[in-house]
C-alpha cells in the first residue's frame, strides 16, 4: 500500500503517526508540507522504511516525493539518501498510486 | 484504469487543491478515467464561482470547469456539507428563500452516496486534504 | 457486491468538523448495505470517551452518534491498545464497545479490506 | 477595557468559530467593547448569508449579525483574502461583473490596514483558528 | 502573558513548540481540542509551567482549561493537578485575557 | 504614534496560505510607519530557504516577498538556532539576511514589543 505524506512531520504528528502502522512493504510519498520530511531525522534514520540496504533499485520507487514541491521549497534529497529517496512528476505519482492496492493519506 | 478523487480542502488555504487539480490532469493525459471528484469538508468551498482570484493567480473553479468539460467529469459536492458552508446552487437556493447562489454546472450537489458509489466504483480513491 | 470498507478516524471530536463528516460518510454507507468497519486511529480515540456532554460547544454529540452504529450492523469498530495508553485512556472510560486491538495488528486489518479511506 | 478579535477559522470545520462568538458574548456582557472583528484566511467564509445550517445546527452568519446589531461592532472581513474565496459584497460583484453576491452589512469588506487599525487601538487582540 | 493553546498535543507540535519557548511566569489557557493536553504526558509533568509547588493559590490561575471545551470532551483535570490546574468559564476567560498584556495563539 | 510589532510566522510556505497571508500583514502594518519586528519560529524558517522555486506549483514564491522587506525598512528578522538545526538546516542555506537568535531568547523579544499576533 501506498502512504501519501501531506503535512510537515515538524508541525503535524501524522507521519510519525503513519510510520507506527506501516508495513515494511509499503510505500510512501512526500508530496506538499510532507516534503518537509526529508529535513526530519526520525524520518531519515527509520529503520522500517530504509530497511534494505542492497536494494537500490530505483525502478521500486518504495520511498518517492513528488518533485514540483520538493523544488518550490528549494528543498534537495540529502546526499546520503540519493539511492533509497526519488524523486518523481506527477505522471509517476499516478502510476504509483494504480500500482498500489490501496493510498492512504496522512493529514 | 480509473481513480476518483476527493478533496477536503479548501480551495486558497491549501495547495492541496492544486495538487489535485494536476494529479487529475495527469491521470487524465495518461488514459485513465477519473469516474468522480468528490467534493467535502473544506473542500466544499472549490465549486464557488464567485472566486475572484487575482491575475496572477489560479482561478481554481475555473479549472476544474474547463477539465471537466473537456474530460466530462462528474464534480460532486456534498450537498450537507455545501448548504451549510453557503454553496448552493440556484435549485437549493429557491428550496431555502435564498436570492442569491454560486454553484453552477458542471458542478453539482449531491449526497455522500456518490462518495461511497465513487469508492466502490474505482480502482483507487486518493485524498486530497 | 457487498464491500468490506474501512473507515478511519484521526482526529479528535469538535475541534474540527472532520471527525463528525467522516462518521456521516459511514453510516451513509452503512445505508447502502456495505460491510462497514471503523478504526478510531490516534486522537480518534477520544470520540469514544464516554460523558461527552457537547451541548456546551453547541455541537452534536460525537458519542451519541457512534451509539447508533449497531442499529446499522456495524459492530467492527477498532481502537488501539498504544493509542489508548499513549493518551492516558483506559477501555473502562469509552462510553461504547469497541475491538481494543494492537498497533501491530492495524497494518494487516488495512491489508483485509477492499476499500479505505481516511478522515 | 476593549478587545478585538481576528478569526482564522473556517465557520463550520472549526469549533474556534463558535467559540469566538462565546468569547464576544462574554466580553460585551462584562461591560467590555469590541472595536473590530475581522475574517480572515479560512475566516472570511463567516460572513457568507448563503450559509444554510440544520435547523439543529448554529447559523454563524446569522449570530454574528445578531451581535452586531445589538452591539454595533464592526465586522470586517480581509477583502484580498475574501475575493479569491468568493465571498463578494454586492458592489464587488458589480465591479467584478458577476451575478451574484454573498455578503451584506453588517459584514463589510476592507483591507489589512483595518486589521493594523484594531491591533493598534485595542487593550488586546484575540486570535481564534 | 498568556498563551492560548487550541489544539490537540497529539496531533499538532504547537504546544510543544509553544512550551519550548515560554516563560516561567506565563499563563496558559487549554482550549478547543487543546484541552486534550490534560492526557499528555509530557505536558502534566512539564516542570517550567509546574514549578511553583508551594504556590496553590487559585486566584493566580497559571494554568486554566476551559470548562465547556472540557465537559463537552468528556474529560476532567487529573487527581494529580487538582490544585495547579483551574477550569474557568467565558467570563473568566475574558478577564484572563485582559489581565495579561499580551496573548498568543498556538494552532 | 509608532509601535512595535512582532510578528511570528509558524507555518512552512506554500502547503498553507497562512505564511503569504501572514507576510501580507507585514506589508500592510509597514506601509502604515510601525516598527515591525519578524520571529521565524518553527516551520516558519523554511519560508527562508533560499532557491524556492514556487512556480512549479503556481504560487507565488515567499522568499521574494520576503526580499522586498528592506525596502520598508523593516530588517528585523529573527530565526532561532534550535529551529535551524532541528530542521537541518545552516545559515548558509538561507535566502535572506536573518538575526539569527537562541530560543532562549524568544520570550525576551515577545515581552518588549507593544503588539504580537502569530500566523
Amino acid at each position: 500500500m501506498l502512504h501519501l505524506i501531506q503535512k510537515s512531520p515538524f508541525q503535524s504528528q501524522c507521519l510519525n503517526e503513519c510510520l507506527k502502522i506501516a508495513g515494511a512493504n509499503d510505500s510512501f510519498l512526500l508530496m506538499l508540507d510532507g516534503v518537509y520530511a526529508l529535513q526530519w531525522p526520525d524520518f531519515l534514520n527509520n529503520k522500517l522504511i530504509f530497511n534494505d540496504s542492497e536494494n537500490t533499485d530505483k525502478r521500486l520507487q518504495k520511498i518517492t516525493v513528488l518533485e514540483d514541491d520538493l523544488l518550490a521549497r528549494g528543498l534537495v534529497i540529502p546526499e546520503t539518501h540519493k539511492d533509497s529517496i526519488v524523486a518523481i512528476n506527477y505522471t509517476q505519482f499516478v502510476e504509483l498510486t494504480l500500482n498500489n492496492s490501496k493510498t492512504l493519506s496522512w493529514f | 484504469m480509473n481513480v476518483s478523487l476527493l478533496i477536503l480542502s479548501e480551495p486558497y488555504s491549501s495547495q492541496s487543491s492544486l495538487s489535485a487539480l494536476k494529479y487529475a490532469k495527469a491521470a487524465l493525459l495518461a488514459g485513465h478515467s477519473i469516474p468522480r471528484v468528490f467534493f467535502y469538508h473544506n473542500g466544499v468551498h472549490t465549486g464557488s464561482q464567485l472566486q475572484t482570484p487575482q491575475q496572477d493567480e489560479s482561478n481554481i473553479q475555473q479549472e476544474w470547469v474547463e477539465l471537466a468539460n473537456e474530460y466530462k467529469l462528474d464534480l460532486v459536492i456534498c450537498i450537507a456539507a455545501a448548504l451549510k458552508r453557503g454553496n448552493l446552487t440556484v435549485d437549493e437556493a429557491n428550496r431555502y428563500d435564498r436570492q442569491q447562489y454560486n454553484i453552477e454546472a458542471p458542478f453539482e450537489l449531491s449526497g455522500l452516496g456518490q462518495l461511497l458509489d465513487a469508492q466502490l466504483n474505482s480502482d483507487q480513491m486518493i485524498t486530497f486534504a | 457486491m457487498t464491500k468490506n470498507i474501512l473507515v478511519i478516524q484521526r482526529t479528535a471530536p469538535y475541534g474540527s468538523s472532520l471527525g463528525r463528516e467522516g462518521l456521516d460518510y459511514v453510516l451513509t454507507s452503512a445505508a447502502y448495505d456495505q460491510n462497514i468497519s471503523l478504526l478510531f486511529l490516534g486522537d480518534g480515540a477520544f470520540q469514544l470517551l464516554s460523558n461527552q456532554q457537547s451541548k456546551h460547544i453547541n455541537l452534536k454529540n460525537q458519542l451519541s452518534a457512534l451509539e447508533v452504529l449497531p442499529l446499522y450492523d456495524i459492530e467492527n469498530l477498532y481502537v488501539t491498545q498504544e493509542d489508548l495508553s499513549e493518551r492516558n485512556l483506559s477501555q473502562s472510560q469509552l462510553g461504547i464497545k469497541v475491538i481494543v486491538i494492537k498497533r501491530a495488528d492495524v497494518h494487516n486489518l488495512i491489508e483485509q479490506q477492499d476499500h479505505v479511506v481516511g478522515f
